[in-house]
Formats: C-alpha cells, structure tokens, sequence
C-alpha cells in the first residue's frame, strides 16, 4: 500500500505534520499525523496502520540506529511523530491487552543520578509498543518494591552507572524477592557485566538498547513475530 | 568585566576577589581579564609547560611554570560506601596513596599533583570526604619530608545539587552539603579546590539527547554561567580563607557527556564539537570570579581558558583511556600544563594497582614534554607539531583543539557584551570553521556529520539571540518545566 | 654462521632454513647473517618504522617497512580454564577481539597486530589454543573483509617444557605438547608464531638470585644459545610447512625477570642491565636458525638483534605499564617497527574493557610515530632524541638501549667465535660501558649499583671462558643439579 | 662481646670463612665458621652464639634488605655464611622444641611453576629461624593434605602468580578443610590480594617477605621475643 509506505516513510524521517521545519527537505510535504489521518478516512484496518506503518517505521529507525547511520536524536525526533499518529489511534484501538505489549517499570538505583542510559532503553521499550513507568533516578529499594507489588506482571528495568551503586541493584533485588515478587528484573549501565548479573540474580542484562526490547519480549513470554 | 552587567545581575559578583592566594608574579588580577585582548594570541605561545599565570602550590610546585606535572586520579573498586564499609575505604585510600608516591619516587618524578575527587557519599557526608582528605595529605607530607617527593593536593568535592530534580542551586540540603564538603576538605589539607560542577546540566542533558542546539546554548550560556557566577564566588571566598588555590572547573557534565555520547555513536561529533566550544563561557566565568587555575583534568575547553586569561590547565588524553575512550588522545596534550588519567579504579592489574600503572605512564608522557622543553624550541615545537597533526584531521572534536584553531576562535569571543553573546559567537564559529576545514579537505566527516552540520545551521539561524526571548522560547518547551528560574537568580 | 660450528654441533642446525616465506625483498637468507658486519652499523639508521628486512604478514602489513603498529596483547580475567569453563574462556576471547576490531576501526588504525599468548593449558591441550586461535583468526577476517582493517595474528604457545624440574627439553610429553601446539595453531589460521622459550632458564633463575655471573653466562650463552638452535629449527621447520612466519623469541623469563626483579629491588639494576645484553647472542640464535622477525614484543635485547640482523622487532615501554612496571618506558620505542602492551587481563575499567584501553594508547603512540616518519626526518630525529633522552641517564637498564650504545656494543659482538664467546663479550663491554658513563656523569647509579658495578668486574675476571671449564665449574656447583646436560646435546 | 659482635658483622657481610672470596674488602680476615669456632673454643654461650651473633646478624640482614640497602644475593650469601655457622652448632644443641621454632610447608599450587617468590620466602622463614619443608612447584592439593598431615602443626604457605591458578588455592584449602587438617595457611604471589586471601579463607597473607617471618610467629604463637 503505497499510503503505508509514506506513513511509514514520514515516521522514519521524523516528519510529524505538514508544517513541521524538521526535516527541513520534508517541509511542505504531508507528516504522520497527517497520514494517519488520511489512512483512517480511507478506512485502513487499525492493525495496519499501527503496525506496518508506524511501528513498522520505528523498527526500521531503530535499525538505522543501529547500524550508525542515525543518531539518538533523530530516533527521538521519530519517535515523537510516531507518538503523534499513535495518539490519533488509541481512541479507536480497543481497549485489549493485545494492545499494549507488557508494562516495564524503569529506575536509576539508589545514590545514582546518571540516566541518559535508562532514558535510552525506555524510549525503545515505548518505541516497541510497552507502557513504561518510569521512577527517575535516586530510586530506594522501597520504590520499586511498591511499585512492583501493583504491577505483577511487569518487567522491572534498573540501571546504575557507578562502581559504588551498583551493589544497591543487589540489594534492590534482595528486597525484590522477600517481598514474593516474582517480576522478571533486568539490569544495565556501563560498570554492570553479564557476570555481575548473574551474581545478583538478575534475569537479564544488556549493555545495548538496541536489544532491549527482543530481550524484554522473551522474558514476557511475548509472541515475537 | 564591564561586558557582564548587562545581562547577570544580582547574586552575581563581578568584581574579582582579592584572594590571599599564591600566584606567582604581581599583576593586578584585574587586569588580567579584561576580555578586550587575548592573554595570548598567537598560537605559537600556547604551548605546554608555561603559562602567563602560573600557579604556586603545594611543596613549591610551581603549574605552567615551564614544566608539566603528571596528575594522577583514582577512585575506589567496586564497594559501596558507608558506615560498615568505611574502615576499608580508608584502608584503600591509604594503599593507594603510598603506593603512588613510592613509585613517582622510584621513577624520579620531579613532582606530583594528586586530585581528590570525591565520591557522593563523601559531600553528603563532609567530614568523610575530610577524613580521606586528611590521609593523602599525612602521606604526601611524609614522602616530601623522607624522599623529598614534591606534589600538590587537589580536592573535588561532587556537585551534590544534581541529587534532585529539579534541582536546587542555591538553597537546600545539597548545597549546603557542598558548601560545607569544600570548607572540611580546606581545613584537612586540600592545596587547591575544584569541582565539576552542575548548573544548566538538567536542561543540557536533555537537550544534547535531542540535537536541540536552543537547549544547549541557553544551558551553558545562560544557566550555566549564572551558577558559575554564584558558586564559584563561594568557593574563591571559602579559599580566600582557609590560603588554599581556587583552581578551577571544567564542563565534564556537559561537552563530555557530549564526547562520552559521540564515542558511543549515540550523537554527532559535530555536535559535540561545537558543544565544547560553546562551554568556554561558562568554564570562564569560574575565573572571572577569581578562580587561578589549574583549570580540571577532563576541562577539554582548557586551552581557550589559557588563551582566554592565561591561567595553567590541567589536560588529559591518550592517558585516561582507562576512564574514557576519545579520538583527541594526542592533541589534547599541545598545550597543558599538567597532564592527568582522569581516574581509575583502583583494581589490581598484572603489574601493579591500576592507579601505580596510570601514573607510570603519565610519567613517561611528562617526561616527554618536559625533555622536549629543555632540549630547546626546535624540539618541543616539532613535538607539540606531532601531537596536533596526529589527530586534527581526522575529527571536529580534535579539530577544535588544535591551537590555530583555538586562536581563531578565541579571537572572536573576546569583545563580546555578554556570556550568552560569548556563547552564540562561539557556536557560530565552531560551526563555520569546521565547514570550510571539511571543505578545504583538511578535516574528514562522515555522512551523517555532514548531514548535522546542515542541521545545525539551519537551527542556529532559528534561535532568538536575546536571554529573555530565549528564556520564553525554553520556556514554553519540554524543556521549560526541568529547571528552577529562581535557583538561577532569574 | 661458521662460528658457531666451533662449539655447537650435533641437533644444532646452522643454514638457514629456506623457508617459503612471505619476506619483502629477495636478498639470498644466508648473506643477511654474516656477522662479520653489522646490518645496521650507524646508530641513527636505528630507527622506528624501518628495519632493512621488513616481513609482510597478515592482510598485507609490512613490518618494517616505514610505519609502526601497534601490537595487542590481552589475557583471561581472574578464572580457571578447564572443561566446564571452556565455553566462558571461548566467550571472553570472542568479546576482546570483536571490542578491539571495533576500536581499531573507530580509530582508523591503518592495521593491528593481535598476540595471542596460550596459557598453559592451551598448549597442554593443543586443541585448546588452536580453537582460540580460529575465534581470532575468523574475526579478523570479518573486519578486513567488512571494514577494512588490515591486520595480522601472532601466535605464541607456551613452552610448558619448563612444567618440570630438572625440565627434559627434547623429549618427553612436555615437548610434544609443545611442538603440536605449534602445529595446529598454525593451522588453525596463525599468520607467525612466536615463543618464550626457557632453555637455561633453570640455571638462570638461580644465579641471578645469587647474583652468580657465571651461572648467567653458562645459562645464556650455552644452555639457553643451544636450546634455541634446537626449538628454533623445528619451528622455523613447521613454519614452512604451513607456510607462517616464523617470527622470534625474547629472553623474557631470563632478562625479564631480572627486569622485575631489579624493580622490587631485588637485585641491581646494573645486574639487569648486564643480563640483558648477555641475552643477545641466545635470542639471535633463533634468527640464525631462520627466525625472519618480528622478535617479541617483550624482547628488549630487540634493539641489538635488529643491529645485528636488519629484522623488524617488536617492542613495548609505557604503554606495558600494565603488564610490568619498567624504567624503560621511553627509550624501548627508539628503534621498534611495532609497539605493544605485553599483555592485560579483560578487566572492566571505566571506560571499557582494559585490551580496548590499551588499544587506544597504543594507537595513539603509534600515530605519534607515524606522523612523525611522515613529517620527515626532522621530525622523526627530534622525535627520537626526546624518546632516548628521557630515560637513559637514570637508570643503566635505559642506557643499554639507546641506539648509540646498543651500536657500540654490537660492533664489538660481531666476529667473536661463539655465541658463549659473544656473551662474554657482552658482559665486559656493558660493565664497561656503565662504568664509563658513570665516571663520565652521563649515568646516575645508586650507591648500590656502584658496589655491584665492582662486584661483577671482581667476579667475571675469575670465570674460565671455555665451555667446557665453564661447564665443569657450574657442575661442581649447587647449579649442577638444576639441569640434564643430555637435554642440551651435551 | 667483641667476639660475638665481630661474627655478628661476618654475617652480615657475609664473609663464610677465612678463605672466601667474597666480600672482597674481607679477603684473610678470619669468616663466620672461624669466628664460631672460636667462640666455641672460649666456652661462650651456645644461646649467645645462637641468638646474638648467627640469628642477631641475620636480623640486620633482613633490615638492610628492607631498607633498600641490600639486594637479594647478599641476602643469600649470608643466609649461606649462617648455616655454616650453624652446622657446627647443631650437633652440640640439645634437641628441644625450644631451639627449631616450628615448621612451615611451602609450596607453588597447581599449574603454576613460578617459584621465586615462594623460594624468598622460605629462605626468609630459614634466616628466621623456622624449619622448611619446600615441596616445590605444580603442588597437587592432594599433596599439600599428605605432608600436612604428617604435620599437623606445621604452617603452610602457597604460592600462586598467575590468575588461572589463584583458583588452586582455593580448590587446596578446601580440601585440606575437608580433611579434618587446622593447619594455619598463609598464601602471597603478586595477583593475590587480602581480599582474594580472606575470601578462600586464609589464615593470612603478605606481599612482601619481610613480614612473613613476624607472621608465621603470630600464627603460630610463638613468643616474639
Ligand atoms: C554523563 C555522565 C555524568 C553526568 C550524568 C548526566 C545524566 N543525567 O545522566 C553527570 C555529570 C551529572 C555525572 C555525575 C557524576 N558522575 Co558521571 N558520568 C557520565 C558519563 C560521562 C556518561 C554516562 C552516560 O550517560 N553514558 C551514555 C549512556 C547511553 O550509556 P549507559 O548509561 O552505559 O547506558 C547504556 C547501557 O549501559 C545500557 N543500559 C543502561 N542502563 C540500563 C538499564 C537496563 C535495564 C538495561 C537492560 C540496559 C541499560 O543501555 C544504554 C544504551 O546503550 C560517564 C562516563 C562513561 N564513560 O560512561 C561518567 C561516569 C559514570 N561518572 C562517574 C562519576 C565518578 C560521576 C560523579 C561521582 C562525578 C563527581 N565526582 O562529581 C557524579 C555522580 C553523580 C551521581 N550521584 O550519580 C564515573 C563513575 C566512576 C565510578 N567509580 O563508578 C564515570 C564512569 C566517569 C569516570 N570515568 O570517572 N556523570
Ligand atoms: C619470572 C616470571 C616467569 C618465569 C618464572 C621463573 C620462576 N622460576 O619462577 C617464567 C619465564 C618461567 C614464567 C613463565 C610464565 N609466566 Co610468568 N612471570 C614472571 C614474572 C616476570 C616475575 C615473577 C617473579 O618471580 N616475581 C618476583 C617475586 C619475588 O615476586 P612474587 O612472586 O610476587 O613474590 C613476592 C610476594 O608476592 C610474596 N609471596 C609470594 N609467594 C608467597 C607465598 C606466601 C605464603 C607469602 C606469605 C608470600 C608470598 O613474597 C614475595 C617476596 O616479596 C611475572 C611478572 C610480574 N610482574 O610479576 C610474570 C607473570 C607472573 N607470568 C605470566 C605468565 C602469563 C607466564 C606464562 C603463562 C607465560 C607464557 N605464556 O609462557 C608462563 C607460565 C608458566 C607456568 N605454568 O607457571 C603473567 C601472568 C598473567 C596471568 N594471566 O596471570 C605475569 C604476571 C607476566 C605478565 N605480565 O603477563 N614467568
Ligand atoms: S570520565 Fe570523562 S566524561 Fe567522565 S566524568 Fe570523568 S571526565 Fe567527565
Ligand atoms: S610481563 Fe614482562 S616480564 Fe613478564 S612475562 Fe610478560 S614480558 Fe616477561
Ligand atoms: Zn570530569
Ligand atoms: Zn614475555
Ligand atoms: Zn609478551
């Protein structure tokens, strides 16, 4: 469909709507919101145009991001148009899980204010169709008990990027697991080795957000077509 | 001076503080920046080992002097810190300590300069960070009584005010940790103060992750300098004091997360190159308040602060691999006058403790440069010419370093009414330079470099130059809601 | 080569091998070790970059041929290898050469040389080494295939003959183990292969404990020269038949660890600077045996090999910090065609894995080499003279390399009779040669090394110079039992 | 004593007899066995001979050494010159438990044949009085577990310098555990750190050999004196 394919297009590009300045070739030329539009008048199935066209274009964004040729703020840019289009869907798209790939609850760990990483992996979750709650950076062992307990079903996604932290994602995880919760629980940050997270229990780890959402598909058990 | 009332009032000191401090030499600090000249303005005087302003410090070592000093940095292995762990702490400062000086003994090191820089737990808790203070200056003193081992201390406490968001500048529990971390670690021993400090980064770091060149401009030409202004007159007058130096900061949470974000791919290094130069106004205004140098180890912007206003700089490169990879390892080095590791953590490697091997090699490099400046000009000019060559082409970030370049762009930043005019000026520049050096073939970028630069462009011809039109247009951004006005004195 | 016949005959091969090499240039093998006229004979012909015999290897990297590499060393983190770890050691290999191709490439090195050195048991299970060496050897051709980085792979098989004491040199397990190690790592996609040998080692340990210049010589010149004629012989054989260069061996676990030794004050470092230059004779051996170059990397005797022989040689200075603490660390890098780390462990540091922080460094101090050759002689001259100038006047270990003095010695090493005749020489000329340059102030020595400057000139006038008196004496000493004669066809 | 004080100096010069070679400046002056002969012959103490001129000398040895005065040959040459000394003691001290101050099994684990350091060692341990029973290098932990049970009140010392076989030490004091031993066990080699020590349970551990000999007094219990 070649309507499809300029949505798809116009995701890629980051071009949110006609007069958007970025980028500055596409300016003039119909963007997401507009397509998404057009789409739903000529009555394109909602799978179709959430699918193919804008998680369709953000799989191939983050490709390129991927392979270099991108950079974080472009796939940003994309993203933003891509949520621009989705906000025009969720209205009509029922209300069923099928809907919403899974939660992920993400937090920078206790004594940490780095989060340009943890930032990072959750735009690609969102971008990857999950709802992801995001706890900020300094997060207690507390926190994500609480917030843990209220979602059981959701991955929790820690980061810490200090030698001296990172033993509170140990901790964090202890308190994880007296409490009875058994959320799937994923760690990353620069110090953070594979090793490391076996030691602590975690159920996984990556020092890449490009494959994050894959990974955190498996852990959820979720169909990875 | 003048250039700065215009735009930063209130809270913001612009006088220079008649500090009680060491310099050497008996120029009127006033004088010194008046930001109508270069302090030095032809590139072959900027040049490693020397500095019009030297600094005076610690057991008499004299910084920018006509010699480069290794500083070696170091952090603890993986722990965390607290009341349960914190004999072992003191236990791993202590072994490192020692062993770092036994071994600039061994090696004939004519001096040393050890930084501090302390961890958050250590501001949070100031006599922590004191108590540590309190053991590498016993061990430095020893080894200048017993081996007659020259060096100097200098102390960093963490910018503690990041711990929240958003965050509080000039009030609160964070800055008063801070304040006080740098009074506690005066009094144990420190010879100089530095930080890396904070203001403006909640909107940087949000805005390099976008490309958003508005953002970045108004945080370090804006933000930024006002928290320099405020912090910086604290920090000369904490010194003033307790006779310590005020040395200097460095924009390490912004151009270097910027650099740290261009290694990984993650953003353009054209971005990050001109993010570098568009830190220069605010790392200045640190001296503007009285800061004497040695700028920060990872102060990349170092060798425009030199130019700027002659004060000794700290540099780092090939040397601190060990805490970030960069493609400026060499240039780095073409006109420092202490040359650093950035930090290392203190795990054991085949040879020694890292830190022993760090500083090893930092030897080496200073014994380089400082065999090059005493066989005469011809050798330490032909070595400076290898450490620029060797990298300038091949990367804007390196590019810019290079002291030509430096002088070109410096030239254009003095005369200019304010910081965030400074700071327009320089992003302008940078932008242009690399251009026609990409066009001249005297610089290699890759696709999406060139395709940025474009986009940059396009950008800075969109901003609103004035600070309250900008500050409307910020304003009314995502951006708007990251930071406090008032902690900013806005 | 006539004169080794005098002393070494049986197993001992003297013509050179004529390999099916890949070595630039066509001159006849034989004319190339005369030792009647030293290959280079200037001092300022011994140079970085160049050596009159480079060796192509690898994806088209000419060693020797005007530029220098770097060459990467790495090895396991704190682990056991054993089967059920097996796959975590394939992993950790797996991850270092993928991290390091990558920051080659980033940093647009024009080609790397990669060392893999087996542990122990790697080569007690040969199939152990040779999977390594295919995990490399695929990954390396992925990125010149993919990206362009050119590269070559030296192989280094342990030489576990030393696992027993007395240790059988030329039979047994231990030396089947050794020879297949060779064998299937050059099958398996080695593009040289290398060894530190230990023929005398057993002898040598003890007498540099007990300071016994006599057993150092016996060690050397005799055991460890014969030692070599036989190992060598066999690689440079297998070599051939898989057509792999036979590149070169170090007298590491001899002048090495008096090196080490000597760092923990353990013995002098005039003893170490003696040991080293009575080295040279035992690690020529294996060029007259056909090895073609580049020596290894840790062979500081490089210098008068390359002198003697025109081969490429490795070397490594500051930059092997991490592997061993050296007073060398500038001087090393005079003369050599590739520059290396020794070797560091896949720690975490800060910023990345340690093997991709050392690859950085090294990457940089090549391009200081580089540009500096491709600035022209100027440059590289001056380059060169603050490389030498900043070591050799503290430490005799340094003043053993400076080219001029490595000249000096050189000439008087060509033409002696025998290679034990040769290593005699070598001791008188350094003692005197440190002597001089002490008298002379060229040289600082501690008031230790003066009185073992005494003790070695006392103790060598009392050594019987023929081999068979020299070997009737170490027999009736406690050395006697540390070795079988048999094992070295005497 | 004049006497005691001049074979206390030939210790440390270590000049073994009249007839030595070395050190030079000591050509025909009379050397340790000379002087303990004659002090044999002038009815001096045996303990003084012992205490104040063999093990008094080599004291000062050890404090030359670690003040960077001397290097290890001329430790070793005068550990020589001692046990010259000695040997003529020995048979004329009666053999109480008192005269040896115990003994130590020193031993390079498995897979590993770095032996200087551990040969320092011992030698130390030798100058300090102790007897060593050195089972050399690549020692099987089945090994150490049959010496010390010979030996139940002997120290053992291992020595490991490559991070493959630091593993060994922990494999050997498992199993010496296991079998019932409390042998006292103090490791060293250059990778090895207090930490490693403490965590495969150790009894102690040092870098350096100058210590070792107060150490194993400690561990032992025997009186500092
Ligand atoms: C930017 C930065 C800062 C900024 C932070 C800005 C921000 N909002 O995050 C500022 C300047 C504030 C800062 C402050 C400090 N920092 Co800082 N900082 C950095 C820097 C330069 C880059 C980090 C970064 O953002 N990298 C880019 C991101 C994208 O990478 P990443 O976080 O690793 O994330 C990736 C993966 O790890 C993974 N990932 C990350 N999280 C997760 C989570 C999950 C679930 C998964 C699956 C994956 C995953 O995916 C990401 C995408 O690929 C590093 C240096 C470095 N070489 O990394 C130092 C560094 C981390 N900082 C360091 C230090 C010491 C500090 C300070 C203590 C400095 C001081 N003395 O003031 C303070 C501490 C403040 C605090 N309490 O936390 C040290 C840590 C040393 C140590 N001992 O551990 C470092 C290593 C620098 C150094 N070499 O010394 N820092
Ligand atoms: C000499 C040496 C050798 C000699 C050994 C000679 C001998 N008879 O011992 C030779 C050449 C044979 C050798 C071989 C090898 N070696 Co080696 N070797 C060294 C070297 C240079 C010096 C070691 C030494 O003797 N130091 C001096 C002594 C006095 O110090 P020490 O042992 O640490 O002992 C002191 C303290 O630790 C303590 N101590 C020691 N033991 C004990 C015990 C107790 C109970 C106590 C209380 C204290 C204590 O007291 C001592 C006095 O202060 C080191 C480099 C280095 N930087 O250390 C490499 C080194 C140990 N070797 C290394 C390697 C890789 C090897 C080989 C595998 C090389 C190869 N590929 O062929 C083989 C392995 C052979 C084997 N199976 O063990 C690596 C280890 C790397 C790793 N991954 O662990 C090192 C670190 C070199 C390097 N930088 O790569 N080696
Ligand atoms: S490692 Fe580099 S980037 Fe990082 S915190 Fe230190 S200086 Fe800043
Ligand atoms: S570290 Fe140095 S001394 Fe050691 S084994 Fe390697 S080369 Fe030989
Ligand atoms: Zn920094
Ligand atoms: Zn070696
Ligand atoms: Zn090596």
């Amino acid at each position: 469909m070649r309507l499809i394919e300029e949505l798809k297009k116009a995701v890629i590009k980051g071009h949110a709507n006609v007069d958007a300045a970025y980028p500055p070739d596409m300016k003039g030329q119909p963007g997401v919101i507009d397509l998404v539009n057009k789409a739903l008048e000529e009555n394109v199935e909602l799978k179709t145009i959430l699918n193919k066209g804008l998680i369709g274009g953000m799989n191939i964004v983050g490709e390129k991001f991927s392979s270099g040729e991108y950079f974080v703020p472009e796939m940003m840019i994309s993203a933003k148009a891509m949520k621009g289009g989705l906000n025009l869907l969720e209205p009509l798209l029922v209300k069923e899980p099928s809907q919403k790939l899974g939660t992920v609850i993400m937090g920078t760990v206790k004594g940490d204010m780095h989060d340009i990483g943890k930032n990072l992996v959750g735009m690609m979750l969102e971008g990857g169709g999950f709802e992801v709650i995001d706890l900020g950076v300094d997060v207690l062992p507390e926190k994500f008990v609480k917030v843990a307990s209220k979602h059981p079903d959701a991955l929790i996604g820690m980061s810490a990027l200090l030698t001296t932290t990172m033993e509170n994602m140990r901790e964090t995880i202890e308190l994880i697991r007296e409490n009875s919760l058994d959320n799937k629980i994923i760690v990353g940050g620069a110090p953070i080795t594979e090793k490391f997270a076996n030691e602590i229990n975690a159920d996984g780890y990556s020092n890449n957000a490009g494959i994050v959402v894959d990974m955190a598909k498996n852990l959820l058990k979720i169909d990875n077509k | 001076m003048e250039m700065q009332t215009q735009l930063l009032s209130g809270n913001f000191e612009l006088s220079i503080k008649n500090v009680n401090n060491k310099i050497v030499g008996d120029e009127a600090m006033q004088n010194k920046y008046n930001l109508e000249n270069l302090v030095i303005s032809k590139p072959e005087e900027l040049i490693f080992g020397t500095a019009p302003h030297p600094v005076e410090c610690g057991h008499g070592l004299v910084i920018g002097g006509g010699q480069v000093y290794p500083e070696i940095n170091f952090t603890l292995p993986s722990m965390t810190i607290e009341e349960k762990t914190w004999k072992e702490v003191r236990k791993q400062y202590t072994t490192i300590i020692e062993e770092v000086c036994q071994r600039a003994v061994t090696l004939e090191s004519s001096g040393i300069v050890v930084e501090f820089e302390l961890l958050p737990p250590m501001t949070i808790n100031p006599e922590w960070g004191a108590e540590i203070t309190q053991i590498l200056r016993n061990t430095l003193d020893d080894f200048y009584e017993k081996e007659g081992l020259r060096s100097a201390l200098r102390v960093t406490p963490v910018d503690v005010r990041d711990s929240e968001r958003p965050p509080r500048m000039r009030s609160g529990k964070f800055w008063e940790k801070t304040y006080q971390s740098f009074e506690k670690c005066a009094e144990a021993g420190a010879d100089m103060l530095s930080i890396e400090s904070t203001g403006g980064k909640e909107v940087h770091d949000e805005a390099l992750v976008h490309g958003d060149l508005a953002g970045l401009i108004f945080a370090l030409g804006s933000l930024g300098v006002r928290d320099m202004g405020f912090l910086w007159s604290n920090i000369v007058e904490i010194s003033a004091r307790h006779d310590v130096i005020p040395a200097g900061d460095t924009a390490c949470g912004f151009a270097n997360t910027a650099m740290v974000l261009a290694e990984k791919k993650m953003i353009p290094r054209v971005l990050a190159a001109v993010d570098r130069v568009a830190s220069v106004a605010r790392t200045l205004q640190g001296h503007l308040e009285g800061a004497l140098g040695p700028t920060k180890d990872c102060a990349y912007e170092g060798p425009y602060i030199k130019a700027l206003t002659g004060v000794p700089i700290s540099m780092e490169g090939r040397t601190s691999a060990c805490a970030h990879l960069s493609t400026i390892g060499n240039v780095a080095g073409a006109c420092c006058d202490m040359w650093s590791n950035e930090s290392v953590q203190n795990v054991r490697l085949l040879s020694a403790n890292a830190p022993v091997v760090s500083l090893e090699q930092l030897i080496y490099d200073c014994r380089l440069y400082n065999t090059a400046i005493a066989e005469g000009k011809n050798y330490s000019n032909n070595y400076r010419r290898l450490l620029i060559e060797s990298d300038i082409h091949r990367d804007p970030q390196a590019y810019v370093l290079d002291p030509e370049v430096v002088i070109k762009i410096s030239q254009k930043l003095i005369n200019c009414d304010t910081p965030l005019a400074m700071t327009f000026k320089a992003v302008k520049e940078t932008i242009n330079i690399i251009e026609k050096a990409y066009q001249d073939k005297e610089l290699e970028l890759n696709k999406g470099d060139v395709r940025w630069l474009g986009l940059l462009k396009n950008q800075l011809g969109n901003i609103p130059k004035d600070e309250s039109s900008l500050l409307e247009r910020i304003q009314s951004s995502p951006l708007g809601d990251k930071f406090l006005p008032q902690e900013y004195g806005i």
